[in-house]
C-alpha cells in the first residue's frame, strides 16, 4: 500500500486537522465527534443542510461546507456511515431553528445511522427532514432489495439545496427540492483499477491490465459486471446509454453533466471523456446547458469515472448558477 | 443452570477476541463483496466496547449489553454499527432485571434481537445478512428449549445452526446491504455480517456454557 | 496502460475538444494549432499574459485561461513543450497591445521553442518579455547545467501575474513581478507512483512496493534519489526543510502554503500532508498565510505530492486574493 | 563524388525510417533518464517531413532541408524540435546554392549545424546531449576532407565517430536537457538525442554514399 499517510487509523482525524488548518475561513471541524462545519453556523433563521458518509470520497462532503452548500458534513471511518452521535452533534450545533435537512445517499448504513441521529435530534426539539439519494442505474432497483446506491446527483443535490436554503426557503420546500433532484438526477461509474482501504492495506479487488468494471458504486466495490477494457468513446457510450435510457432524459431535455473523476483519474482524461458524452448527446438530441468536470465523488485513488445527469429547468440552473463558497466548490463568492 | 454477569461479561470480552482475531478474515469476505471494512469496523468497536465494559462498577447484565450496544453504535458507524447496536440494545431490554439467564430466557432474548434487526434493517431471510446466521441461531434455541435440553447443549445447537446459516449464505444473490449491488456477482461468497454473527454465537456459547 | 482515452495520439486534441465543449463560456480553443484563449481575448490595453508546456500537466495551462490568470496557454503533446508557431499564434491572438507577457518553465525545449516565438512575434511588432520559472529546489543549479526545473511555482506566479495585468500594469511591471514571484517561491516534490504517457504505453519507470522517488520533476521523470517508503510525516519534514532552507525561509516570514497533488493521489491525502507541513512551518515561525491544496501541476496519473512555499508581502497576498474566473481556478467571481 | 537532390532526399526518407524503426528503442533511452518521449518526438516530426518532402516540386537541396527544419519545428516540440530544427536549418544555409554535396560542403555543413546547436542549446561537448554524437561526426568529416579520403570513406568515418560518442555518452553525468535533472543517477545512460544523431549520420553515409 503507498499512500500519503501515516498510520491508517489516523487518517481521518489527520485529514479533518488538515483541513481545520487549510480552510479555517470558511469551515470549523469538531474531532470529537468528527465533523465539519460552516464557520458562521448555525445561521439563524436559514434551514441548515447536513449530509455525510464515509470518508475516502473527497472533497465530498467535508468539500463542500461553506455559503451557499452545506451547513455540516459528518465523515465516518474510510467509505463507513458515520455514527448517529457524529450526525446528532452535527445537526444541532447548524441548526438555526428553521430546521435541518438531512441528504442521505442510498447506503443501509448511511440510512440507519442518519436515522437514529435523527430519532434523537427529534428528541431534543429539532425538526429534521431526510432525503435519500439513489441516482445508481447500475444497480437494479425493487422493493424488495437496498436499492440503488446514491452517488454522483448528491454533489448536486448538496450545492442546489444549499442554494435554495440561501435563499430562505422552508425546510419542506428545500427537502422537496431535493427529491426532485434526486428524481431527475441518473449516475453510472466505472473503475480502471481498485483502491486500497488504509486499514485494510491491500486492493479491494483485483482487475487485469485489460480489464474494467463497470456499474461500480464509490467504495471501492467490485461493479456489476467485469469486462474488457475499452475506448474512452466506448465506455462513455454505456454509461451514458444506460443513464440515459433509464429516466429516460428525451430529445428536448436540458440538463447539467457532470463528468467525475473517482481519485486516480487525472483531468486530461476527464476532457476526454467529457467530449465524448458531449458528442452522445447532441446526438440524442439533449443539450448541456452546465456542466462539471473533476473529482468531486471519489473512491480513494480508484482510477475511473462516472457520469451523471441531471434534468434541468430555470429553477435549477438559477439555483445552481447562485453564489456558493467551499472548498470543494466556488463561485460566484 | 444459567449465566451470571462474569459470564456475560466474558461472552462480550469472547467476542471481542474472536473479532479481533478473525478482523482480516471478515474483512476479506467483505472484500470480495461490500467495501473491505466489515473486520475492521466490528474490531474499532469491539475494541472500544472491552474498556468501557471493564470499567463498568454496576454489575448488571442488562447494562452491560445496553454499554455495548452505545460503544458499537458510536464507534462502528456503517450497517454494522447500527445493527449489531440494535442486537445488544434489544439483548439489554429482554434481559432487564435478569441477575441470570438461563436456556429460555437467552431463546427469548435472541428472538427479540432478530427481529428488532429485521425491523430496522428490513432484511429477509435468505437476503444474505446477518440475519441468515442469526435466525437459524434464535430458532434452533427456542426448540432447544421446547426439548427441554441443557443450556449448554442449546447454546451449542445456537452455534451449529448460525454456522450452518452463515455457510447457506455463499450461494444466494444479496438483496440488501451493500453486497446487493453486485447482483448475480455476490453469489459464490460468504456474508461478512453472517460471520460475524456466528462468531457472536460461539462466544456466547464458550462463555455461558461456564455458568453453573 | 490503463486511461481513459482512444487512441494515444489523439489524447491531446480530444482534451482541448473537451475543454471547448465544457467552457466555451470563458474560453475559446483553437486546434490548428493548438492553444486555449480567453473567451475576451484580446483585451485592448491589457498586458497580455501567455504560458504553455506539455500536456499531462492539466488543469495547468489551459486551465488557468481566464479572468485574472492566463490570457492563451499552449499545450504541447504530453510532456513535449509546444511549438513555436503555437506560441506565436496564441501570442498574436491575445496581444491586446499592451504586450505580452510569456511565463516560461526552465526547461530545455521550453525555452527554445518559446524564443523562437518570441523572436518570430517581435518581428511582427508585438512586444514580448519572457520569464523563467526555476523554483524546484531538488535540482542543483549552476550556470554549467539547465539548472532548476520550473514546477509549482509557476502556477502562483500564472495567478499573481494575471491579477497584475488586469489592474492594468505595465509588460515591464508584470515581468518584474513575475521575477519577483520566482525569486520568493521554492518547490520540492515526491512520487510513490511512476506514470505512463499514453504513446509509450507503460510506465516511464518502475517502483517498488516499499519505494519512493525524492526530488522528481513534473514529466514523470525519476527523480534525483529513490529511497524508502516512509509516513506522510517524514516526507513532509524532508521536502519542506529543503525548501525552507533553500530560499531562505526565516521565522517571521509570511508565505503561501501549495501542497499540490501529482495526479493520482486523492485530497484525503493531500489534508494529511498539508496537516504536517502546517506543524512544521509552526514549528519554524513561518505564518501560513494563504493555502492551495490540490491537483494544480499534476504528472499524468502519478501518485506523489509537492510542496510550494512563496514568501509573501501586502502586494502579493493583495494580487492573489484578486477575483480569478478560470476553469481550474476560481474565487471572488 | 557527390550527392544530388535524389541522395538527399533520400536521406532524409532513412532518417524517418531510422526514426520510426526505432522510436520504442529512443522513447526507452529518454524513459530511464527523461521523459520518455524522444522517439515519439522524433517519429511524429519525421512523419510529418516526408509527406512535406515528397510534395516538393522544386529539387532544391537546400531548400529540401528547409522544409524538413521548418516542420521538425513545427511539429515535434520538447528540445529536439528547436535542436534538430536548427540542425537542419544550418544544413539548409551552408548548401544554399548548391546541387551537389561533396565531402568538403558536407563536412563545413555539419560542422556549422553543430555550432548552431551549441549556440542554441548551450551544451558543451560531455554535457551527455546530442552534441556528443555530431561534434565527433564532423570532426571526423572534417579530418577525412584534409586527409582527402573518398566521400563513402568520409561518410562511415563520420557514422562511426557519431556512434562513438553516442556510447561515449553512457558514463557521463548530464549537464543539460532533462537528464541534468537526475544528477549522479543520469550516468549509466546513453543519452537519447545522441542516440538520434547517430542514425541521422547513418542515413547520410547510406543516402550519399549511392551518389555518383
Ligand atoms: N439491511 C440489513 N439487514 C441485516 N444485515 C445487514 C443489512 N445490511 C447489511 N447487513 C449486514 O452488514 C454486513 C456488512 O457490515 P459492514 O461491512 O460493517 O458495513 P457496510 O456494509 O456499511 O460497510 C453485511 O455482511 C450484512 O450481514
Ligand atoms: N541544451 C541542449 N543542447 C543539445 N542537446 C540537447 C540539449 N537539451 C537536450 N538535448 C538533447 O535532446 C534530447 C531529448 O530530446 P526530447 O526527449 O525529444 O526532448 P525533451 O527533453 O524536451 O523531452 C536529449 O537526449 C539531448 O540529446
Ligand atoms: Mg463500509
Ligand atoms: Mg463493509
Ligand atoms: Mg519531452
Ligand atoms: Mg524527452
Amino acid at each position: 500500500m503507498k499512500k500519503l499517510i501515516n498510520r491508517p487509523e489516523d487518517v481521518v482525524r489527520e485529514e479533518l486537522e488538515g483541513i481545520a488548518a487549510a480552510h479555517s475561513d470558511r469551515v470549523r471541524v469538531s474531532l470529537d465527534p468528527y465533523y465539519v462545519m460552516r464557520a458562521d453556523a448555525p445561521v439563524q433563521g436559514k434551514v441548515a443542510v447536513v449530509s455525510g458518509g464515509g470518508s475516502g470520497h473527497e472533497p465530498m462532503h467535508g468539500g463542500f461546507v461553506g455559503m451557499g452548500m452545506l451547513d455540516a458534513a459528518c465523515p465516518g471511518e474510510v467509505f463507513t456511515s458515520p455514527t448517529p452521535d457524529q450526525i446528532l452533534a452535527a445537526t444541532k450545533a447548524v441548526s438555526g431553528g428553521a430546521g435541518v435537512l438531512h441528504i442521505v445517499k442510498n447506503y443501509t448504513g448511511d440510512i440507519l445511522n442518519f436515522e437514529m441521529a435523527a430519532d434523537l435530534a427529534k428528541e431534543d426539539g429539532i425538526l429534521v427532514e431526510a432525503v435519500v439519494t439513489n441516482d445508481d442505474v447500475a444497480v437494479q432497483d425493487s422493493l424488495y432489495t437496498a436499492g440503488r446506491r446514491g452517488v454522483g446527483v448528491t454533489v448536486l443535490a448538496e450545492k442546489i439545496c444549499g442554494a435554495a436554503a440561501e435563499g430562505g426557503r422552508s425546510l419542506s420546500e428545500v427537502a422537496e427540492l431535493c427529491r426532485k433532484v434526486n428524481a431527475n438526477g441518473r449516475t453510472m461509474g466505472m473503475a480502471l483499477t481498485s483502491c486500497t482501504v488504509p486499514a485494510a492495506g491491500k486492493p479491494t479487488f483485483e482487475l487485469g491490465e485489460d480489464e474494467m468494471e463497470l456499474g461500480i458504486g464509490i467504495h471501492g466495490e467490485p461493479g456489476r459486471e467485469r469486462r474488457q477494457l475499452a475506448t474512452a468513446d466506448e465506455i462513455v457510450e454505456v454509461l451514458a446509454t444506460t443513464v440515459v435510457d433509464d429516466l429516460p432524459f428525451k430529445s428536448g431535455d436540458r440538463v447539467l453533466a457532470f463528468v467525475n473523476g473517482m481519485g486516480g483519474t487525472p483531468l486530461i482524461e476527464l476532457y476526454v471523456v467529457y467530449r465524448a458524452l458531449d458528442r452522445f448527446l447532441k446526438g440524442r438530441g439533449i443539450a448541456i446547458e452546465r456542466n462539471l468536470v473533476g473529482p468531486y465523488i471519489t473512491s480513494l485513488e480508484m482510477a475511473g469515472t462516472s457520469i451523471t445527469l441531471l434534468r434541468l429547468d430555470d429553477e435549477l440552473v438559477r439555483l445552481w448558477d447562485a453564489p456558493v463558497n467551499t472548498p470543494g466548490l466556488r463561485w460566484g463568492a | 443452570m444459567g449465566a451470571g454477569y462474569p459470564e456475560s461479561l466474558s461472552m462480550v470480552r469472547g467476542f471481542a477476541q474472536a473479532v479481533a482475531a478473525n478482523r482480516e478474515y471478515l474483512t476479506q469476505l467483505d472484500a470480495e463483496i461490500g467495501d473491505a471494512d466489515h473486520g475492521i469496523n466490528m474490531d474499532r468497536g469491539m475494541s472500544a466496547v472491552v474498556p468501557k465494559v471493564e470499567a463498568l462498577t454496576d454489575h448488571d447484565i442488562s447494562g452491560l449489553f445496553r454499554t455495548v450496544a452505545m460503544t458499537l453504535i458510536s464507534t462502528v458507524g456503517g450497517a454494522s454499527g447500527p445493527l449489531y447496536g440494535t442486537v445488544f440494545l434489544q439483548l439489554a431490554s429482554s434481559l432487564k432485571g435478569r441477575s441470570e439467564v438461563g436456556l429460555g430466557e437467552w431463546a427469548e432474548a435472541v428472538s427479540a434481537a432478530v427481529a428488532a434487526v429485521q425491523s430496522r434493517g428490513k432484511a429477509q431471510p435468505g437476503d444474505k445478512t446477518m440475519v441468515d446466521a442469526l435466525l437459524p441461531a434464535a430458532e434452533a434455541l427456542q426448540a432447544a428449549q421446547a426439548e427441554g435440553v441443557p443450556f449448554s447443549e442449546g447454546l451449542a445447537r445456537a452455534t451449529k445452526a448460525a454456522h450452518g446459516g452463515m455457510e447457506a449464505t455463499i450461494p444466494l444473490v444479496a438483496r440488501r446491504g451493500r453486497a446487493s449491488y453486485l447482483g448475480e456477482r455476490s453469489a459464490g461468497h460468504q456474508d461478512p455480517g453472517a460471520t460475524s454473527s456466528w462468531l457472536l454465537m460461539e462466544a456466547a456459547e464458550a462463555a455461558f456454557a461456564k455458568g453453573k
